[in-house]
């Protein structure tokens, strides 16, 4: 395809997934409110304070990567984005997936923590630097069962082309990875309740005793760049998990369905149970998920 | 030609005559002296290049004009001669050197002098048994009067022991003597030869007894404590004098006598040699006392002379080249230390620092120390190298194990001493004066070694097959060590860029040289490019760093086996002098040396293993080894010494870290990638069948998925950044001897891809925090923070060197990574591969932590008025960093040629990597490194536009203007968070990073430590001591032999 | 400044605060004067609100969102927690707590304010970002309350900080808070919640009253 | 606890011994035997807990009076010291190093009173006022009211009136 | 052949003699003594040569009365054993000289004569 439509139906698309990430994000919200017998906040909220953010009028910098920080940090969701198929089948909502495949996602994801680190850091505050080391550190275990989750279906279909991963589950549920080869999805969900940062796993926010973390220095525009890096993050790693585990989209509206239960998975887990300490949710990850994706490759190795 | 016989004459005639002379006529004594010894020197001299380029077999002097048995006859042969030359140019110079000595005791003590090069003069020539003795008797006694030039308690008690202990051994060389005469009925060795006496039983016991007190008379570990004393307490002088010359006559004695013996002594010697070699050195690591610490080496040494007379008929035709290139060595060597110990006067061995208030002498010193161990240009190497190829071709295992593991040994000690003398604290208080007279015999002895290294390699039974040019421009750069550092710098650059040029057309049809090369001379030049902010002249640099990347570069050019394992160890040399010039890093150093010397010598051992059967040294025997599990294993370990595998990496933080700051990016981005090499060539030319039968490729890949893991773990912990850094090192090689044990094209690949990445990302990193760690003169990164203000450029590159590091796409890192997923699919090795990727996102902790702690954060006061890296270390980066970028964005122009190559090589015919345009494909997946770095870089640049136009009138704050409840930050140091930083992290994982591997390392040092204190205890320094073990030692012998 | 004031503001500097000497890497001295060196000491700039429509909506968008700096002063600070309970849900109005000043743009006086406590929320308030608004809680922030005659706790608020809302009682009610929010909100839609220029118009009087009473300025004029 | 006072007494001389209520009982003392009186009752008597420790300004007689109270946990008996100093010389000894939070009490009195203890940590140290340039405001012949007048910008309150006499206005404004 | 012959006892008195004088080197604290007992190692091999040059009923190697140049290689001992003694006597000499001029010395500077207070240099 030519890449001027490319390009069109790429911002397209990424449209589609922000403002899909923030009434996603609306609508959990509400969720929870109402599970907390609340009203809660309304469904555009999320709207309102992106455009809040945006319209404040002083900024501060503290300096050359404090300023790159967010540009960093929206790169990396953008990007993730940008090497994402989105719609099984269709051309046009591929994306530029042609130019790498899941590793170069698995990789590109730490692009926008780099930059968010350095970013945070350079604010100059001892909270971001503690908010940082702890999200790494945590990171670091998160990562280990998600590889081998991503190892283990990469042995059951022979390709690290998410396009063909997808490909391979079509044709029903009976085909999805989820029902073919459930260790690898458990191990990738457990390690996806890390991805998202929320409770149990939410300690590098953790607003009550470091405030709000790497970003606490950050305001404004800043914080409205990284607000909108969220939305899109959040909804494209569902994606990611989708196309991996849970049969691809056909259609928009499926990926709408997949990608909220997706998500909604990590905050309904989130809402059970409390908080971990960075060194009790390391051994968690290196015990439970990691045994569950070790299986995972030992079904097929055997 | 001049009869030999006046060599006797004149030194006798002229001991008499000085006997004479009164304290007036000193200086013309001591002339006449010298004149006579001159004499004796010169005609020896004349006497070997005659014999040595003649064809005549000898000359036969019968003394009082008749035939034996009627008189005393001697033999002037190529053998005598040469020791004799030995011994009177040894002579001429001792002379010149106790002349201080001298004129304080009286001109008496000079004719004992003369006595004595006499006395062993005769020695050597005489072939009548009697004669022999009375002259060792002479030798003796004058060598116990000398023993107390001296003054002295001490002298006196070791002359005393001396005494008895001599005493004993002749008493039993006298009975041996006569009952040899009962026996044979002649004194003469030509005639008992001739005669063909049946050997009846008494006549081997008397040769036993002369054979066994000529072997106490070389002092045979552990009937040797006399001998340990008098090297203590005599002086210097003659101790070189005993060492050297006497050694020298009782060992060709020995050599003369063994046709004796009808009874077959040589297994003996080789244990007596072995024993006394291996014990007398282990002994030697626990000594301080310099002299006799020179002492144990010297005795050594003779242990290894006895071992090799002992193996000669395993060596053959050889044998005269090993023996009499191991004795030079051994001969200059000892002389030449004892002689510098003489100088500086000092004892402990840690106080030999004084030695760097003079350049010549600890040159010097060093030169011997390394000859001493066998280090090429070295005769003793040839000579090692030649015995451990012959014995393996007799498959004598065992005694190649003995001898390397006494040589290892030897280094040890002997490399610690070298670390006092470099890095010691200096006793400024303590004046020395360099006495010139006592400067000349070790000079002349150093232009010898020089002269005979030469020598030998052009005798070199390989023919003179090395490649000289980088000695000599090494040996220039010694000469013009007194220019400022500049030129100098300047004339290496140039040297090897020319000598790339010259180098390139030979190898460009080689990728795997070409790449490797590449590193090796690009990066040499990239990182010599950062000492030209080095001001002064920066003494004994250049030839050093010369050495260390001729040495690289002969692994490239290496034809053959030999000239491999020379490059090899003239490369460690380098590096290891390099290692040692930073502040802090003698015990460092002294741990490099220590494992490379190990790792060296299992890959000599491989290279000996390989070599059986063969006849030549072509590299390409390794693949027809009759051994290959052994031969493989071996050299493995030896190569993965040098890559720092995780149980042979403890030498690694520590010499990368206190090196300077431009040599850490040498040693590390470097120097690391020739043990990789060095396993790329063995696998190509071994073939990964005969590994992979025995899992040993399997073993290598957990070993490099354990080293990664380890090394990246450790890293994490770190608050030194070099350290940081070279641990970060560790892992890095651990990935990529993980990919290489692959042995699959893609897992080459991988292995090759992730070295030239290495080199370009750790050679930048150690720069950049080199030029950093150089403005604010710490190494410990929570003393810095905020530092990108001052140093905007040398953030970048860390910047930049760490998102390749992590392998964050776009940057070159993530093409490794891709690979390596390919790589672990394709081969199956999944749990090795999660440790790997465990370890990878555990290196963002580490970067992080480099990167934030150093540069970002809070700004320290003291650290206000630094400037940006000097301008030489922020070049070599920039040009670094171009590298990067041009291979992040058409990785093809790496990887295509490897690719082809690795075809072409008969593993791995199919390329798994299809290329359409630049976008690499395997059967999994596919990556376009050009258009993943358009599509980031386009999106970068749109969001940033976004953002400056949101927010373009950001108001500038300063470190302080945080939120902070209300309250202000106490202070710069306590606001910084960056020490322990990862605590947590340990908390969790910590366990993981317990140095059970230098538990393990410095629980065998101290074994082996209170080992040779506990044994050394039998030296108990009581005269009745030693001569109880002298008659035990016969004794045991006697009851092993008959 | 004159040099009697200087002395009078060093007496209560902090000793890590005063001016100092270290010696650099390379053992040059450095001269380091914390105040000047730590804090960037411009002084802040109006920013013009946008003409029209434009602003209209950019307020109505502030006014939905209304992010609460999680800061108490008095007894009031109790009474903040309800506020997020289901019983009075404050989220519906989009009012939520950020922990940061940063990102938060309401800050809520709750209660009495002592000399020590308003010196730091100054400083909570300027680190807060334009447009910014300040509701006050109680008689206490109003006219001193109970505490009318203390040596220690000021009388009117509204002579350091430019109070948008006050909200009487003593304490308020939650719902009384409530519905101070709307009243915010009303102010902030129909434009006339510029508090933060106006206190950057008349920085010199807030200056002047803040100097006042906080003896020990030992900071910059302005706490960015 | 009688006999307890009575073993004081026969120590200490102590007077205006008044049991305030059952187990508590306040006592007067002159200050310069306080520190024996107290160490002994500590180390002696099972007053190991510091309860308060606090100041009166009598400024017509022109002392301060410094009230210890100090309990026995074991005997649940409290006793109250009372020592008086002078105003215009208002130094007492430390006994921080009894108790150590008494430092704290110490440098509250120090700054609320002006009353000095010296060598006790952090004596001068601003407590809560901050950079204070008055005389200490406990003290009774400190304004307080007219400091707050002068300091904290009163606001002009309205017009206050008496309910009563403001009803009888509005609805009989004749009268 | 005659187990007491002149020659075999001399012989063995040699041997004995040498374990007698090694014995006392090794036990004797003296340095005076020890020297004493080398002194005895070295007659001991001066008897052990000597036996072994010499032949029954024959007369010392020394030309002159009764012993003519052409018969003597039937007349007298083997000459080569006793030119040895002298030297070996020569030697010994010259060594326990040697040896007592140490101790002199040794005993200058330690007043003493203990060759146990004289290993301050060991290991």
């Amino acid at each position: 395809m030519n890449i001027f439509p490319r390009i069109v139906f790429v911002l397209l698309g990424l449209f589609i997934v922000l403002n899909w990430g923030l009434i996603m994000a609306g609508i959990i919200r509400k969720i929870i409110a109402r599970l907390g017998m609340r009203r809660g906040i309304k469904v555009f909220q999320p709207y309102i304070n992106l455009i809040k953010n945006y319209s404040i009028r002083s900024q501060l910098s503290h300096g050359v990567m404090f300023y790159l920080g967010p540009v960093f940090r929206l790169s990396g969701g953008v990007g993730i984005f940008l090497f994402m198929p989105l719609i099984y089948g269709s051309d046009y909502w591929s994306n530029f997936s042609f130019t790498g495949d899941l590793i170069l996602i698995t990789y590109f994801m730490f692009f926008g923590m780099l930059g968010m680190a350095l970013g945070a850091g350079e604010g100059g505050h001892p909270y971001s630097a503690i908010g940082i080391s702890r999200g790494l550190a945590q990171f670091t275990a998160i990562e280990v069962p998600m590889t081998l989750a991503i190892l283990s279906i990469a042995i059951q279909y022979q390709t690290l082309s998410i396009s063909e991963i997808v490909a391979a589950q079509q044709g029903g549920i009976q085909n999805w990875t989820m029902v073919t080869n459930p260790l690898a999805t458990i191990a990738a969900m457990l390690s996806f309740l890390g991805a998202m940062g929320h409770s149990p796993f939410n300690v590098v926010m953790a607003p009550q005793e470091n405030p709000v973390g790497p970003p606490t220095e950050y305001h404004g525009t800043f914080l409205g760049v990284l607000q909108t890096n969220r939305a899109i993050l959040h909804v494209i790693e569902a994606v990611l998990y989708m196309n991996l585990f849970f049969g691809g989209a056909s259609n928009w509206g499926v990926l709408i369905i997949k990608t909220f239960l997706i998500y909604f998975w990590s905050v309904f887990v989130g809402m059970v149970f409390p908080r971990f300490r960075v060194d009790q949710s390391i051994p968690w990850f290196l015990k439970i998920p990691l045994v569950i994706g070790i299986a995972a490759i030992v079904v097929f190795i055997i | 030609m001049v009869n030999p016989i006046y060599i006797i004459a004149v030194l006798l005639g002229t001991a008499f005559l000085l006997g004479l002379f009164r304290k007036k006529g000193f200086e013309f004594g001591m002339a006449l002296g010298m004149l006579a010894i001159a004499f004796a020197a010169v005609i020896s001299v004349h006497w070997f290049i005659h014999l040595y380029s003649g064809t005549e077999g000898g000359l036969n002097i019968y003394t009082a004009g008749s035939k034996p048995p009627f008189s005393i006859n001697l033999f002037m042969g190529v053998e005598e001669s040469f020791f004799m030359s030995a011994i009177n140019i040894l002579g001429l110079l001792g002379f010149i050197y106790l002349f201080r000595a001298f004129r304080e005791q009286g001109l008496k003590s000079s004719v004992l002098f003369l006595v004595l090069i006499m006395g062993m003069n005769v020695l050597i020539m005489s072939r009548d048994i009697f004669n022999l003795f009375v002259f060792l008797e002479i030798v003796s006694i004058a060598l116990a009067g000398l023993i107390y030039l001296k003054r002295g308690k001490e002298s006196a008690a070791a002359g005393f022991k001396y005494l008895i202990a001599i005493g004993v051994i002749s008493a039993m060389l006298l009975i041996g003597i006569s009952f040899f005469y009962l026996f044979a009925g002649t004194l003469n060795i030509d005639d008992y030869l001739q005669s063909n006496t049946l050997p009846v039983k008494g006549i081997s016991v008397a040769i036993f007894l002369m054979l066994i007190a000529i072997l106490l008379e070389l002092k045979p570990f552990p009937a040797n404590g006399w001998a340990l004393d008098v090297y203590e307490a005599a002086h210097p002088g003659i101790s070189a004098m005993i060492s050297s010359g006497t050694a020298t006559a009782s060992i060709f004695l020995l050599y003369k006598l063994l046709p004796l013996s009808s009874l077959d002594w040589l297994p003996y010697l080789t244990v007596i040699g072995a024993v006394t070699f291996v014990g007398s050195n282990l002994l030697g690591i626990v000594q301080k006392n310099s002299n006799r610490l020179l002492g144990y080496s010297s005795i050594g040494q003779i242990g290894l002379m006895i071992a090799i007379i002992g193996l000669a008929p395993r060596l053959g035709d050889h044998f005269n080249f090993i023996f009499v290139s191991i004795f030079i060595s051994h001969f200059l060597a000892k002389a030449g230390l004892f002689w510098i110990s003489g100088i500086i006067m000092r004892s402990n061995i840690r106080e030999w620092s004084v030695l760097r208030r003079n350049r010549l002498s600890l040159f010097m010193f060093g030169l011997f120390i390394l000859m001493l161990i066998g280090f090429p240009p070295f005769p003793s190497f040839y000579g090692k190298w030649q015995l451990v190829m012959d014995l393996a071709q007799h498959k004598s295992f065992v005694w190649i194990a003995v001898i390397l593991a006494g040589s290892f040994i030897e280094g040890i000690y002997l490399f610690r001493w070298f670390g006092y003398a470099m890095k010691e604290q200096d006793d400024e208080e303590k004046k020395i004066i360099f006495q010139w007279e006592k400067l000349i015999p070790p000079i002349v002895f150093s232009v010898l070694a020089l002269g005979a290294s030469y020598y030998t390699n052009n005798l070199s039974l390989l023919g003179p097959t090395l490649n000289l040019i980088p000695i000599y421009f090494i040996l220039a750069l010694f000469v013009l060590d007194f220019l400022p550092a500049f030129v100098k710098n300047s004339l290496v650059i140039a040297g090897m860029i020319i000598y790339s040029v010259l180098l390139y057309p030979s190898i460009a049809d080689d990728t795997l040289r070409l790449i490797f090369g590449g590193i090796f001379m690009v990066g040499g030049v990239l990182t010599l490019f950062a000492g030209y902010s080095e001001k002064g002249k920066r003494e004994g640099f250049f030839p050093f760093a010369v050495m260390m990347y001729a040495g690289l570069i002969g692994l490239i050019q290496a034809e053959n086996l030999f000239q491999f394992f020379f490059s090899w160890e003239i490369m460690t040399l380098g590096s290891y002098i390099l290692i040692i010039r930073g502040k802090k890093s003698m015990k460092h150093a002294l741990n490099y040396m220590l494992f490379s010397l190990g790792g060296a010598y299992l890959i000599f051992i491989g290279f000996a293993l390989s070599h059986i059967g063969q006849v030549t040294f072509d590299l390409q025997t390794l693949s027809s080894t009759i051994l290959p599990g052994w031969t493989y294993t071996l050299i493995a370990i030896g190569f993965l010494t040098k890559t720092a595998a995780i149980g042979l990496h403890i030498w690694l933080p520590g010499a990368h870290a206190e090196a300077e700051s431009d040599v850490s990016p040498m040693v590390s981005g470097i120097l690391l990638k020739a043990g990789v090499f060095g396993l790329v060539l063995l696998f190509l030319l071994m073939g990964a069948e005969q590994a992979e039968q025995k899992n040993l490729l399997y073993i290598l890949g957990w070993l490099g998925a354990i080293t990664a893991l380890g090394g990246n773990l450790m890293a994490v912990f770190q608050e030194d950044a070099k350290r940081l850094l070279a641990y970060s090192s560790v892992g890095n090689l651990g990935y990529i001897l993980f990919a290489l044990a692959f042995v699959t094209h893609v897992g080459w690949m991988t292995a090759l891809t992730y070295s030239v990445n290495h080199f370009l990302f750790k050679t930048l990193l150690f720069l950049a925090i080199g030029g950093v760690v150089m403005r604010v003169k710490t190494h410990n990164m929570y003393e810095m923070g905020g530092l990108i203000k001052q140093m905007p450029l040398s953030f970048i590159a860390v910047l930049i060197g760490i998102i390749t590091l992590a392998g964050i796409p776009p940057l070159a890192g993530y093409g490794g990574k891709w690979l390596f997923y390919n790589a672990v699919l394709s081969k199956g090795w999944y749990f090795q591969g999660m440790f790997i990727f465990f370890a990878g996102t555990i290196a963002f902790l580490y970067c992080f932590k480099l990167i934030y702690s150093v540069f970002l954060g809070q700004p320290k006061d003291k650290f206000r008025q630094v400037k940006e890296a000097p301008v030489w270390y922020l070049i070599p980066q920039i040009i670094l960093i171009i590298g990067i970028m041009v291979f992040s964005a058409r990785p093809d122009l790496l990887l295509k040629p490897v690719g082809t190559m690795l075809s072409q090589s008969n593993y791995f015919p199919t390329d798994p990597l299809n290329w359409e345009n630049v976008t690499a494909s395997t059967d999994l997946g596919y990556w376009s490194g050009y258009k993943i770095m358009l599509v980031i870089g386009v999106m970068f640049i749109i969001l940033l536009s976004w953002l400056l136009l949101m927010s373009r009138k950001a108001q500038k704050i300063k470190q302080f203007n945080i939120v902070y409840a209300g309250e202000r930050p106490f202070k710069p140091e306590t606001t910084h968070f960056s020490h322990n930083m990862f605590s947590h992290f340990y908390k969790a994982l910590g366990f993981l990073s317990i140095p059970v591997v230098s538990a393990f390392w410095n629980g065998l040092n101290s074994v082996t430590h209170s080992m040779a204190e506990n044994t050394r205890k039998i030296y108990s320094g009581n005269g009745q001591t030693y001569i109880v073990h002298i008659m035990l030692y016969i004794i045991i012998i006697y009851m092993l032999m008959f | 400044m004159s040099e009697k004031k200087q002395t009078e503001q060093d007496k209560f500097l902090a000793p890590e605060n005063k001016k100092h000497t270290v010696i650099g890497p390379d053992g040059e001295e450095i001269q380091v004067d914390p105040l000047n060196d730590y804090f960037c000491t411009d002084l802040p700039k109006v920013e013009a609100p946008y003409k029209g429509v434009l602003e209209k909506f950019l307020n109505w968008a502030r006014a939905e969102s209304l992010w609460v700096l999680s800061y108490g002063t008095g007894c009031g600070s109790i009474e903040l927690p309800p506020l997020f309970s289901p019983r009075f849900d404050a989220y519906r109005f989009g009012v939520a707590m950020r922990p940061t000043p940063r990102q938060s743009g309401v800050l809520i006086i709750s209660g009495y304010l002592a000399v020590k406590t308003l010196k730091r929320v100054i400083r909570s308030y300027e680190q807060m970002q334009n447009p910014k608004y300040v509701i006050a809680l109680g008689s206490c922030t109003i006219n001193g309350g109970m505490y009318w005659d203390s040596y220690n706790t000021i009388n009117r608020l509204d002579h350091y900080l430019p109070v948008d809302v006050y909200i009487a009682g003593c304490m308020p009610r939650p719902e009384a808070i409530l519905a101070g929010f709307n009243k915010l909100k009303e102010r902030i839609k129909s434009g006339n919640a510029e508090g933060a220029n106006e206190y950057i118009e008349k920085l010199e009087w807030y200056k002047a009253n803040q100097k006042k009473i906080i003896k020990d300025w030992n900071m910059p004029t302005y706490n960015w | 606890m009688n006999e307890l006072i009575d073993h004081i007494k026969a120590r200490f001389p102590i007077y205006d011994v008044i049991e305030s209520q059952p187990g508590q009982i306040f006592v007067s003392l002159e200050a310069s035997k306080l520190i024996p009186m107290i160490t002994s009752l500590k180390t002696n008597h099972g007053f190991t807990v510091l309860v308060i420790f606090t100041a009166v300004d009598w400024i017509e007689d022109d002392k301060f009076q410094i009230t210890y109270v100090l309990n026995n946990p074991k005997e649940k008996q409290d006793l109250g010291i009372r020592v008086f100093i002078h105003r215009d010389d208002a130094t007492m000894e430390s006994i921080h190093h009894l108790w150590k939070h008494a430092a704290t009490f110490q440098r509250e009195l120090k700054e609320m009173f002006g009353i000095d203890f010296p060598g006790s940590p952090g004596v001068d140290d601003p407590f809560l006022l901050e950079g204070w340039d008055n005389i200490p405001p406990m003290r009774r012949d400190f304004d307080t009211k007219k400091y707050s007048e002068e300091t904290y910008f009163p606001r002009p309150g309205r017009e206050t009136n008496d309910p009563a006499t403001f009803m009888k206005q509005m609805l009989y404004p004749d009268d | 052949m005659k187990i007491f012959e002149l020659e075999n006892i001399s012989m063995a008195a040699g041997f004995l003699l040498l374990m007698v004088g090694i014995w006392g080197i090794i036990s004797q604290r003296n340095i005076i003594k020890m020297i004493i007992s080398f002194s005895i190692v070295d007659t001991s091999i001066h008897l052990l040569l000597v036996s072994i040059g010499y032949i029954r009923n024959r007369t010392a190697p020394i030309i002159g009365e009764g012993v003519t140049k052409t018969d003597a290689a039937t007349q007298i001992t083997d000459p080569v054993p006793q030119a040895l003694v002298l030297t070996a006597i020569v030697i010994g000499v010259g060594i326990t000289a040697l040896l007592l001029t140490y101790s002199l010395k040794l005993y200058r500077h330690n007043r003493s004569l203990e060759i146990n207070h004289f290993n301050s240099l060991k290991w």
